[in-house]
Formats: structure tokens, sequence, C-alpha cells
């Protein structure tokens, strides 16, 4: 039941904006769905909590603890960021970036994005998931470009193209993984790619056919993960879409390819017996973590920064899940939770000061805690927290990943230390002088919606001071599902 | 190949055709003909689709020969020339690098891929494994086609035929993939083409072509003048 | 603790107080003596002080509260820090509160109000002489803990009275390391001091001058209790030398009334000494530049740690 | 820090044992990575940046918080999750912390930007309570559990001074600043008449900075110092040799302290203003008073009954490791560290003796003289007019710190010859290590920087070799 409404939500949503998206409660409705969406997402995972895992839809769909928390965290920054985008895009109107007709399009496209991520977590069709993940990308490509600017252009037909040759890989080896599957399962065809039958028979799967499966799929869905060398996408994309889009494509979309990867590295892991899979996610992990971090260090277009922020943390997440076992399992959910929260908050800020700023030139950014101190606090708190400062919940999870590193592969330490240590002095030194620099900018006619960015660094807060003790059991348990290491 | 009955030679055939035609539009100049060959491609497609229908007797693999029927040889093509005319491109062409080269990776490619397929085939219990090798070819040279393209809609058709090879693929690895999911990822590549659509016009008239050089303005290397904080304290 | 130790405490504190300027008027005597001049009165300190404190106090405009206070702060921090110094009896309740460490500690407290009352008015001497002291405190002072430390680790302990007590109980033999940490002890004491080399205390020779820099401002009373002060600092030098390196003779907890009888015509024995040797110092060395200074305290400083290091080699 | 997953994630790493090398690796690591944070020596350089940037009550919270947070890492790592830390390890801290203590007040004495000076002296007490560190790791690592337990409260003692002191002075200078909009020494002086609530109570945060007693900055120097002092009987003769050249070092520091705080206190608030405008300068308001008072009152709680904090730290220490200090069964008011050595300090007793004394002056000379007093201008050798450009710059006293140290800067001097029409004299000085490691090091990285940038041309289809490149090298790697 709640289950439906998860899913109905956003799909009425999407129809309900196509038709009067251009209204002036446009925005409310848009906020109204998303709630309704989160409210259902809190009452499916009480329930899964109350429960344990379950299957519905003829085992079509299924929850267990591992997606159970990425779907609340899904559903909760799809309610904080519609939530922000409602004043964001008023002030976008009136500087006359979009016009009502689009601003329709971006409304219905937006609650379509939500659902169609949130099946992409739900489902438990290997194939389904991978349907979701291509309409994801389908649902984002006219966001981007909703500016309807050359660079905003350019990044969206990189997004495409890119994406969707990197999706048609996974599609291959959903197709080899099917191939694998049919000869335990059998060609009914219907349960030969249901993510629970196969994690039963896994030990069984070809391993030859498994890890060229794995290859493809890690390709496809590392692309959408960012993972370099496949990433370049994802600074374009970012950079040019409107700031609500930049924040849930950072903050969620990534969230739900890693989950992919992740399903699919336990399959095939179960299969090969080997530290095949493993080694592939740390070295991709590693790679992105110190490429960004070095990309960083060039960066002058603020929300092209916190995007290979973006990668550098996708990538410290993939070599966590790379390295496997419970702690750093259980860390690498830990940071993906606290990175979607601090990024996409960061991303709000963000997107308030260079509207003030009239520009996302940092250089042109200066002096917010002047101009409007919530916002430079925002900022610099979120930079902050991103950075792994304690006491944000940042610093627990790569604290956790860094001493597990040590004992499980001390070779890789320096190097992420070294990674982060330019990481860090790359974006302390541009937010510093954005926050307290002299100052230049206009007033904002609206103010600015700063409450999902305060809630949001709120909870990273407590995340970093106190894990309670109930969700530190769901972490546990989605952690031991995924095993490894 | 005797004692082969005829419906499997036929499908080899097939198979030869479709990676000749990867290879054509690898080194196609025309945009229009390209979109053509895609069209023959969808077209072979569906002939190995219903031959192989009819010799395992599978009903869903008739569907899914209407899918490829209505989506592959009829829609997209349709679609792209409209797009075409529509936007005036029907005499466009494109230099490419030299074909000579092109011709020698795509070999190399080719060769990879039926060494990739071969642990595959190994294990396949279909008619059809051979042809798996080849379904990887034609997705790794469409691969191939998008790289070496100028045009936006060159790589479109690339990219679509990558879908023509995926789908071969699984025709041939596991005679198909399940309904659902056939018909999700129709779903997707239409909307895809759809959304094309919608890019080209936006492209054009941003830069009233669709060279893809336009499309080359945000990179790194740009930004040479970057802050460097460090030194701002010395 | 019984009447009789708080007596003994009260009696050090006051005897201090009482001879300190007499310590002065002999060493000025001594040295008017060496240099073949007629020697000013033993009491001169005493008349002195006497007159400054009958005049009326001229005060810069300036000066804020702190200018006020800070003669009377210097004042009691040399007065407490007499009372910590076995000088006559170890038996002294009051060094349960502060032991050696504190002991330098207090001093700085002296040294740092000087230095700050020296700053309020504003003057270019005042602030002078403000940087000058300072210069000289930070390296006399760890200089004077080394030594400190020294004398502790040969007796386990940093209570003055306990390592007087275990130093006089030894039995008399030569420790290397005290021989150098006294020579250390001695540069600090003339430094600190403001006496030849470092400073001359009885010029007013603005280009040189140290301690009386920063009292340019004082007059009358406050002058007065500045004075007082300085003396107090001298004698309080001049007895943590005679704990830690003439330990012999101060009546220890064991011994009744009449060994603290004995104890202070030796202590005054002690004094007069020293006193000779300060002014033969002083009258055979000539003043170094302001700049020297810190490589005259460098000296003392690396001396004490040598000591240090001796006492560690030979365990002497 | 006590959340279900804390204690989840830090018994899984207890579990499971390091081998040594890589325990090691992990200390060094775990040393430079809170070393950075707190602020440790060579990692220090953003630190008087920051401070600066910073409002004044941020930088009070980063010098509080952000340093505690370093310690209680670098305490958990290396107690909680090593285990047995090798008795060695403790030299590395020591040494580096040591550096860090003179090497940080040494710059504090020759900034002119009061936060910027007040940065440097964070640095230096980073140094001593990693100092303490060491000595605590190097006590544990021999078996001297007392000392090593001392050594740790020591610490943990002068980490929460500190929090306060430093707090205490920023909200001071930020009142300052407030007020006159001023940052710079050589533009302030005199401000003790117009701001004197500031003045007063900054005056507690400058004297506990300078380590005097009776207030806290002393406490837990002198605790530090007991540690040091007898660790004479460690099994290890250069060990035996090294410590107490370690107490040399805290002692100077600590007088140099002084000396840095004198510099501030006195260019800031005492002296001449050197700017009309201050004239114009008015106190705090009734809050930043409030915040100022309880700090202050923080200041002198800490330094009058050390017994009580002690107490409370020594339980810390036990949780943290088993190392126990002995119990001194010694009245409240008297502070024993190790009872079997006779060393004992009293903070109120000492404060009261001085207030007797100093009372009793006071009264006397009221009572047997007068209390006449007549206001003059100051004294100026007759040469008339004394300017506020007469008095000492910020520069000029720190003048004879820089002549000692001149090593430890990069100096940049122009020097006046006797024939110079306008003879000028300038002196800049430099972080040596500023020069010598970050800035090779920056342009190194953006060096790298660059070399990266090429391969993002944006050129989609270079991008689409990235991919097919990927995929055919993870294909071959699986065949």
């Amino acid at each position: 039941m709640e289950f439906l409404l998860l899913l109905a939500s956003p799909l009425a949503g999407a129809v309900l904006l196509g038709f009067f998206g251009a209204r002036r409660w446009a925005a409310e409705l848009n906020a109204a769905m998303s709630l309704a969406t989160f409210l259902a997402a809190c009452a499916l995972t009480a329930r899964v909590i109350a429960q344990g895992q379950l299957l519905v839809a003829h085992e079509q769909f299924f929850i267990d603890p591992f997606n159970a928390f990425l779907v609340t965290l899904t559903a909760f920054v799809g309610l904080t960021t519609s939530l922000f985008s409602r004043p964001y895009m008023r002030v976008e109107l009136e500087h006359g970036r979009v016009s009502a007709p689009r601003l329709r399009l971006y409304h219905s496209l937006y609650q379509l994005f939500m659902a169609t991520m949130l099946i992409a977590l739900t489902t438990n069709n290997m194939g389904l998931l991978w349907v979701a993940m291509e309409a994801a990308t389908l649902s984002t490509v006219l966001l981007v470009t909703l500016y309807r600017t050359a660079a905003s252009l350019e990044a969206g037909w990189k997004y495409f193209i890119l994406c969707g040759v990197g999706i048609a890989q996974a599609l291959f080896g959903t197709i080899l993984l099917y191939f694998a599957a049919e000869k335990i399962l059998g060609a009914a065809g219907v349960t030969a790619l249901l993510w629970t039958h196969l994690n039963a028979v896994k030990g069984q799967l070809e391993p030859a056919v498994l890890s060229l499966a794995f290859v493809f799929l890690l390709v496809g869905y590392g692309t959408k993960v960012g993972l370099a060398p496949l990433h370049n996408w994802l600074p374009d994309a970012h950079a040019e879409g409107p700031t609500p889009i930049s924040a849930v494509l950072s903050g969620l979309l990534l969230n739900v390819a890693i989950y992919a990867v992740v399903r699919c590295k336990v399959l095939v892991e179960g299969s090969l017996h080997s530290q095949l899979p493993s080694r592939m996610l740390m070295g991709f992990g590693l790679l992105s973590v110190v490429l960004a971090a070095f990309f960083l260090w060039r960066q002058r277009d603020v929300k092209r920064l916190f995007a290979y922020s973006s990668i550098e943390h996708m990538g410290i997440i993939t070599f966590a899940f790379g390295m496997g076992g419970p702690v750093a399992n259980f860390a690498a959910l830990l940071h993906m939770t606290v990175h979607s929260l601090t990024k996409s908050a960061i991303f709000f800020a963000a997107g308030h000061a260079a509207q003030k700023a009239g520009s996302q030139l940092m250089e042109n950014i200066r002096g917010l805690i002047t101009l409007s101190p919530t916002i430079g606090w925002g900022l610099m708190m979120g930079s902050l927290a991103i950075l792994g400062l304690p006491p944000f919940g940042v610093f627990a999870s790569e604290f956790l990943i860094l001493t597990t590193a040590m004992r499980e592969q001390p070779w890789a330490t320096p190097i992420l230390l070294a990674a982060l240590g330019v990481a860090f002095a790359a974006i302390f030194g541009r937010v510093q002088p954005m926050v307290f620099g002299e100052t230049t900018a206009r007033r904002l006619p609206h103010p600015p919606a700063l409450l999902p960015v305060f809630a949001h660094l709120a909870i990273v807060l407590v995340l970093g001071l106190y894990v309670p003790p109930y969700l530190a059991d769901w972490y546990r348990a989605a952690a031991r599902l995924i095993g490894g290491g | 190949m005797a004692g082969v009955p005829v419906v499997l030679q036929l499908l080899n055939l097939c198979a030869a055709l479709l990676l000749l035609l990867s290879f054509a539009m690898l080194t196609q100049r025309r945009i229009v003909n390209l979109v053509n060959l895609l069209a023959v491609q969808g077209g072979v497609l569906l002939v190995a689709t219903l031959l192989l229908a009819w010799r395992t007797g599978q009903h869903h693999l008739y569907v899914s020969a209407a899918l490829t029927l209505a989506l592959k040889v009829v829609l997209l093509p349709w679609i792209l020339h409209r797009l075409i005319r529509r936007l005036g491109v029907e005499w466009d062409t494109e230099p490419l690098l030299n074909i000579a080269g092109t011709m020698l990776v795509g070999v190399l490619v080719v060769v990879f891929a039926f060494g990739l397929a071969q642990p595959i085939s190994a294990l396949a219990s279909t008619a059809t494994r051979n042809s798996i090798g080849i379904a990887v070819a034609v997705v790794l040279l469409s691969f191939v086609t998008m790289i070496t393209r100028r045009k936006a809609m060159s790589q479109v058709v690339g990219f679509l035929s990558m879908e023509n090879g995926l789908f071969f693929g699984a025709m041939s690895a596991t005679y198909g993939m399940p309904m659902i999911i056939e018909f999700g990822v129709a779903l997707d590549v239409l909307v895809a083409v759809l959304v094309l659509g919608i890019f080209f016009f936006q492209i054009r008239e941003q830069f009233d072509s669709l060279d893809l050089h336009h499309l080359e303005s945000l990179k790194e290397s740009s930004s040479l003048e970057a802050a460097r904080p460090l030194e701002e304290d010395s | 603790m019984k009447p009789i130790e708080i007596l003994t405490q009260v009696l050090a504190l006051l005897a201090a107080l009482a001879a300190a300027p007499l310590f002065i008027g002999w060493i000025n005597q001594c040295r008017a003596w060496l240099q073949n001049r007629s020697a000013p009165s033993l009491w001169l300190p005493y008349r002195n002080i006497r007159k400054l404190f009958d005049k009326d106090a001229v005060i810069a405009e300036r000066a804020s509260p702190l200018f006020r206070v800070a003669p009377y702060i210097v004042f009691g921090a040399m007065a407490v820090a007499a009372a910590i110094i076995p000088s006559m009896s170890t038996r002294l309740p009051f060094t349960a509160a502060a032991d050696a460490i504190a002991l330098v500690g207090l001093l700085a407290t002296a040294r740092v109000f000087l230095a700050l009352a020296a700053m309020d008015i504003g003057t270019a001497f005042g602030t002078l002489g403000a940087r000058r002291e300072m210069m000289v405190g930070f390296l006399a002072e760890p200089a004077l803990l080394m030594v400190i430390f020294v004398a502790s680790l040969i007796s386990a302990t940093t209570a003055l009275p306990a390592i007087t007590e275990n130093l006089a109980t030894q039995h008399l033999g030569l420790y290397p390391s005290l021989a150098f940490t006294a020579i250390a002890f001695t540069m600090v004491l003339l430094a600190e001091n403001a006496r030849i080399p470092i400073d001359n205390p009885v010029t007013h020779l603005e280009l040189t001058m140290i301690h009386e820099a920063m009292l340019l401002e004082y007059s009358a009373r406050h002058l007065a209790l500045m004075e007082w002060a300085a003396a107090l600092k001298l004698f309080n030098y001049a007895c943590i030398g005679f704990a830690l390196f003439l330990p012999w003779g101060v009546s220890a907890a064991g011994d009744g009334p009449g060994a603290l009888l004995a104890s202070i015509p030796l202590l005054a024995a002690k004094l007069a000494v020293a006193g000779g040797a300060l002014a033969l110092i002083e009258t055979v060395s000539a003043k170094l530049r302001v700049f020297r200074a810190p490589e005259f305290l460098a000296i003392a400083f690396l001396f004490a740690v040598l000591g240090l290091l001796v006492h560690l080699l030979l365990g002497a | 820090m006590q959340g279900g997953s804390w204690h989840f994630t830090f018994s899984a790493m207890r579990a499971a044992h390091l081998a040594p090398q890589w325990a090691t690796l992990a200390f060094l690591l775990a040393l430079f990575g809170f070393g950075a944070k707190a602020g440790l020596v060579p990692l220090h350089v953003w630190l008087p940046e920051a401070h600066p940037a910073a409002p004044s009550p941020v930088s009070a919270l980063m010098s509080g918080v952000m340093l505690k947070t370093a310690v209680y890492g670098m305490l958990r790592v290396t107690f909680d999750l090593l285990g047995h830390p090798q008795w060695w390890w403790g030299l590395v801290p020591l040494a580096v912390g040591l550096f860090s203590a003179l090497f940080g007040v040494v710059f504090a004495a020759t900034q002119t930007d009061m936060k910027r000076l007040l940065a440097f002296s964070s640095v230096e007490n980073v140094g001593i309570i990693f100092t303490g560190l060491g000595l605590a790791i190097v006590f544990l690592g021999v078996g001297m559990p007392a000392l090593g337990a001392l050594a740790l409260i020591a610490l943990l003692y002068h980490s929460l001074n500190h929090a306060f002191m430093k707090s205490l002075l920023f909200l001071g200078t930020g009142a300052v600043l407030h007020s006159t909009g001023e940052r710079n020494l050589g533009r302030l002086g005199g401000l003790i008449h117009r701001m004197p609530w500031v003045a007063w109570l900054t005056l507690i945060g400058t004297l506990a900075m300078a380590g005097l007693p009776p207030l806290n900055g002393f406490v837990s120097e002198w605790l530090l110092l007991q540690s040091f002092l007898f660790a004479q009987d460690v099994p290890h003769t250069f060990i035996n040799m090294l410590l107490p050249l370690g107490a040399a070092v805290v002692a100077l520091a600590a007088a140099l302290a002084a000396y840095v705080m004198v510099k501030f206190f006195g260019v800031i608030f005492l002296g001449q203003p050197r700017e009309p405008s201050l004239n114009r300068a008015h106190d705090a308001g009734a809050l930043e008073r409030i915040g100022l008072i309880w700090l202050a009152l923080a200041c002198l709680a800490l330094g009058l009954l050390p017994t009580y904090v002690i107490g409370a730290l020594r339980t810390v220490v036990e949780q943290l490791n088993g190392a126990r200090l002995p119990h001194a069964n010694s009245p409240w008011w008297l502070l024993v560290p190790l009872p079997d050595r006779q060393a004992s300090y009293s903070a109120p007793l000492f404060l009261v003796a001085i207030a007797a004394v100093v009372g009793a002056t006071t009264l006397g000379v009221r009572l047997l003289y007068h209390r006449r007093v007549r206001r003059a201008p100051p004294w100026d050798c007759g040469f008339g007019a004394l300017s506020a450009r007469m008095q000492d710059t910020a520069e000029g006293f720190g003048q004879p710190i820089r002549h000692i140290f001149q090593p430890f800067f990069a100096m940049k001097r122009e020097l006046p010859t006797p024939f110079d029409r306008a003879p000028r004299y300038r002196v800049t000085t430099a972080d040596r290590i500023w020069l010598t490691l970050y800035l090779p090091l920056g342009s190194l990285v953006q060096r790298i920087a660059d070399a990266f940038a090429w391969l993002q041309q944006g050129r989609i289809a270079t991008y689409l070799l990235y991919s097919f490149v990927t995929l055919l090298v993870l294909l071959a790697l699986v065949i």
C-alpha cells in the first residue's frame, strides 16, 4: 500500500504538473507531491523495520534494508529540493532565464525523475533497473538544458550521449547476466532477472560470463556514478543545469547509480569467489578521487567545483565498497547518506549565492557573510562538512574508511590522504574568500529558502556526533547484506 | 555449411549482413545514407527475429519482431528522415579521418569481439550461438562510429545501431529478454529519439549547424588562469 | 601546622622585608670601597625609601589605574617570593602552596606587571625599558628554571625546603653539575637584578638603562615600593642561591628555635660575603652593549643545561 | 561521540590488531592528519591565514573546538584503536611539538596583526599539547603509568585551558576590532582608557596565556614540567638525556609567551592611541561583556580549583587507557600530582597570600603616610612634545626576538646608507617553511592539475574514446 503510494505519487505528480506546471501554485503542488512521496517512504521504511524485507507485485519489487534507507533519503532530499526550488525558480523566472512553459516542463520532469529513481531503487528486476536508469537519464537531459544556453545545450548533449552509450553497455551486461541466470533458473523469463532469485543462486552462476557481465555493468552504471575516466559528462551537467537539478543529480542520481553497481557487485562476487570486482571498484575509486582532487584545483565555476567534489566522494564510496567487509560497507553507506545531504545543501547555498552575485564564477562571488549571513554560513558550514571536518558526519565516515583502509589496503591510504589534502586546499582556498572576502553583489528580491540547507547540515551534524542505534542497526544490516571483503 | 538447416544458414547470413552494415556505417559519409543503412540494419534484424521465431517457435519472439518492425524499421528511420528534412541537412556530408585507418581499427575490434564472445558462445545452448560474437562486434563497431563522427546526427545513428547490436545479442544469446524488458527498452529508445529530435532543433537554433565542434567549449584546458589559492598569501 | 611554624613563616617574611634594603646598602658600600670612594651610609636605602614615602605622588596624565596598581602587585609578589625561600628555616608551611616552579612564575608575574606599567604611559623610555626587560627575562627565566631543575633532579622534588634539606644533609661532596649551575645562577642573578654587566643600577644613561627606564615615570610612594621590591628581588635571589648552593646552617624541621636563632647570624654572614662578591664582580666587569645581553644570558642558559647533562651523565 | 555507530566501529577496529609496522604507519598518518587540523608545524600555515579572515567568534570556536577534536582524535587513535603504543612513537610528537611551541611563539612575537599573533600563539600551545602527548606515549611505552597519566592530564588540562584563554583573547580582539575597525597593532594603543571592561577582562586572559600563577595557564604548564622533571628514571639513557632538554624548551617557550603577551596587551591597550580615530572607540556592549566575563571567570576557576578539574580528568585518562594517577589524599586546595614526590601547589592559598600582602601594603601605605596625588605631563627629558609615534611599535617590540631568532625567519632588509637623501629602513619577515615547503608544493600541484587538464578538452569524441578504451582494457583484464 505505502509502496503503491510511493511510486504513484511522483508519477501522478508528473502527469498533473504536466498540465498545471505553469500555474502560480505549481511549485506548491510539486512540494506537496514530494511530501506525499516522503511520507509514503517513511511509512514503508517503518514497515520494513517492523517486518523486514518484503516483496510486492509478483516479486517485481522488493524492499530490503539496503534500498529502504536509500528510498527514504531520496524522498527526503527530493522534498527539501522541491521546497528550495520554489523561491529559486521564481527568481529565475523573474530574471527571465526560464519561461512559464519551461517551468511546466521543469516541474513535470522533476516528479518523473523522482519516480524513475524510486523505481530503480525498489525494483527487484535487473532489467527493470536498467530501464529505470535510462529513463532517469532521459528525464534529466531536458532539465539540464532548461536554460537553452549554448553551454547548457552542450552539457545536455554530452550528458545524453555519454550516459546513453554507457547505459547501453549496462544493457549488454544485463543480457549476459540473464544469459547466465537462465541456465540455472530456467528460461521462464520471469524469475531469471529477479535479484532475489539471482542472489539465492549466485554461487552457481557461470563465472566466466559473469565477469564479462560485470565489466559491462560496471562501465555502464559507472558512467552514471561519474567514475573517472567515464566522468566527463558530470561537471558540465551539474554546472549548466538549474541548481535544484544539480542538487538532485549530485545528491541522489549518483547514489542510485552506486546502488546499482553494488547490487551487481554482490552477485558477481558471489559467483566469482575472486577479488576481481573488489579490485576494479577500488581502482576506479582511487582514480576518481585523485583525478577529481586535481581537477578541483583549477575550477572557477562554483557549481563545477562542487561537481568535481562529488566525483571525489563517489570515488571514496566506491573504494569503500570495493574494500567490502562490515566496517567499510557501513562507512560507505554512512558516507552516501551524509554526502547526498551535505552536497545538496551546498548546492542550495551556492545557487542562492550565484543568484545574488549574478554569476557562477567564483571570483565574482565575494563577501557572502556580509551580504547574506545565512547563505554565507550555509556555504561555509557545508564546505567544512564536505571537507570532512569534525564534528560533521562526513568526518565520521571518512575516518572509518581511512582507518579501515589502513588495515585492509595500507598501500591505498597515502594516496587517499594526499588526494584529500589537495581537495582540502582547493575547496577551502576558494570558498573562504567567497564567504569572507570583499563584496560587490546586489540584493536578492526573495528571501532565500535556506531552511533545507540548515536542515540537511543539522542532520549531518547529528550523524557526526551520534548515529541513533536503530539507524546503525539498519546500516549494519545493509552492510551485512552487501558483504564482501 | 552442409548439414546445417537452411534457417540457420539464413540466420548466419543475417549476422554477416549486420556486420557488413556496421562497417558500411563506419565509412559512410552522407548523413542520409547513414539513416538508410540504419533502416536496413533494422530490416535485417527483423528478418533474423522472424526466422528465429519460426525456428524455435517462441511466441514472444514474434512480439519483439513486431516491435522491431514498428520501431527500428518504420518509426525511427521515418523520424530521422523527417528531422533531416526539417533541418535541411539532406546533402550534409562530413569529412572522415582516413578511412583505411578506421577500417583497420574496425577489423581489430571485430577480432577482439570474437575472442570476447568465445566463452559465451561455448556456454550458449541456442541455435544462434555463433552470432553472439557478431553482436558484440556490432556494438563495439558502432562505438567506434560514434567516436569518429563529427556530426550530432551521425552520432545518434551510431547510438541506435548500438541498440540494434544489443538487441541482436540478446536474441542470439537467449532468444530475447523477458517481455517487460523488451518493452521497456523499446520505450526508452523511442523516447531517446524524440528527445534527440528536440535537441537537434535546440542545437540548431543555437549554433545553426549540427556540427559537434560547436559543442566543445566546456572543458578544463580553458581555465588555465584558475586562481591559485596558495600563492595569494605568499 | 604548629604555631611555631606560622611564627617562623612570618618571621622569615619580616626579616626579608627588613633586611633587603640593608643588603643593597651593604653592596653599595663594598662597591664604594673597591672603587676608592668614600662609602655612603649603610642605612641610606632606608632613608631613601622613607623620604619617597613622604613625598607627594606625581603621576602622568595618561596613566591608567594599572600604572598605580602595579607597584603594589610587584612588591607583593616579591614579598610572597621571600616567604617561599628557605633563608633561615625550612619549616615554612606556605611552601606547600608554591614550589620552585611557582617561585619562578611569581617572579615572572612581577616582571610582567612591571613591564606593562612601563608601557602604560606610552613614552619612548618606558616602552624601551619594558622591551629590554622582557628580552632579558625570557632568557633568564628558563635559565633559572634549569638551575632549579638540576637541584630538584638531585633531590627528586621541586619543593624548595625539601631541596635545601636534602642538599644540606648530603655529605659534603662536590657536585660538578652544581658548579656549572652555580655559574649560570650567578649570571642570571646579575641580569635579573639589573646589575653590571647587563644594566647599571646607578646611572640613568638613557640608551643603556633597563630597569631605571621602566621606573622613570614613578615617584614618591610608588617609586618607594618599586625600589623596595627591587631590593627584595636581589635579596630573594641571594637567598635562592644560598638555598641551592650553600644550604648549610638552615634550621630544619626537626630542630627547635635554638637552631633558628643560630641560623640568623649565619645568613647574615652569607649575605655579607655574597654582597662583597657581587660588588667585586660589578667592579671588575664592564657593562655590555644591550645586544650583547642575549648572548650573555644564552651562555647562562647553556651553562645550566650543561649542568643538567653533567648531572645525568655522572649522576652527580 | 558515543553513538551506536562509534561503539560498533571502534570495537570492530579495536578487535583487529595491526601489525606493528602498519600500526606505526597508522600512528604517523593520524599524527599528520590531526596535526594539520590542530596547526602543528609544519602544517600550521593555514591557521594564521584563516584566523584573521574569520570573524572573531569563529576564530574563538576554531581555536577552541577544532583543537579539541584534533586532540581527541589523536588520543583515540593512539591509545584506543592502536592498542599498545611503542614508546619511541612518542619521540615524534615530542620533537614536533617542541619545535612548534618555539616556532609558534617566536613568530607570534613578530606579528603586527593581532589575530595573526593569536593564531601563532595557538600554534605554540598546540605544540605544548603535543609535547605532552609525546611524553605520555613515552612514559606509557616504557611502563611508567603514573607519569604517563600525569602527562596525559597535563595535556588535557592545557587544551581545556587553551580553549578558554584563547576564546577570551579572541573575543577581546573582536571587541576591539568591532569598535575601532583596526586589526593592525600599529594603529592601536591606549584603549584601556576608552574600553576599560574589555581591557581588564582581556588582561586576565593575557596573564593566563603568559602562564602566570595563580591563573590556569600556569597550572597545566606546571603539571607538564613536573612530568618532565620526574622522568629521570626512564630505562632508556638517551631519553633521559633528551627529556630535560625538552623541559628547557618548554620553559623557554613559556617565557617567550610572556613576552608575546606583554606585547599584545601593552601595544593594544596601553600607551597613547596611535591614531586619533581611536579616541572615538567605545566599550563593549552588555552581551560582549557577559561573554568576556564568563570566559574570564572560567580561566580563574580553572586556575584556582585544579584539584577538581584533575579529579575529572583522572577518570577520563583511566577509561582511555588503564594508566591511573595514584590518588593523593590531599585537601581540596592542595594539588599534589604524585604523592611519592614532595611537590605541591595551591593556587587558592597563593592568591590569598598575594592578595593579603598587597592589601596589607596598600593599607599600610595609606595609613602610615598619605594618598596625595598630583597629575603632570610625563617627563620628556626637556625634549618637548612627546608624540605617540615615539613609543614602540609592534615591530619595534618584536625586534629583539627577530634579532635573536634570525634563522627562523626569511627576512628581506632595506638598510639606509649614510649618504641616503631620504633614508628609509624596511624589513619584511616571512615564514621560511611557507617559502621552502608550501609554495613549491602548491606550484607542483598546480602543474599536475594543468597536466591533467588536457585530458578534458571538451571533445565528446574524446570522451567516448575514454569509455571505449576503459571498456576494452577491463574486458582484456577478465578474459
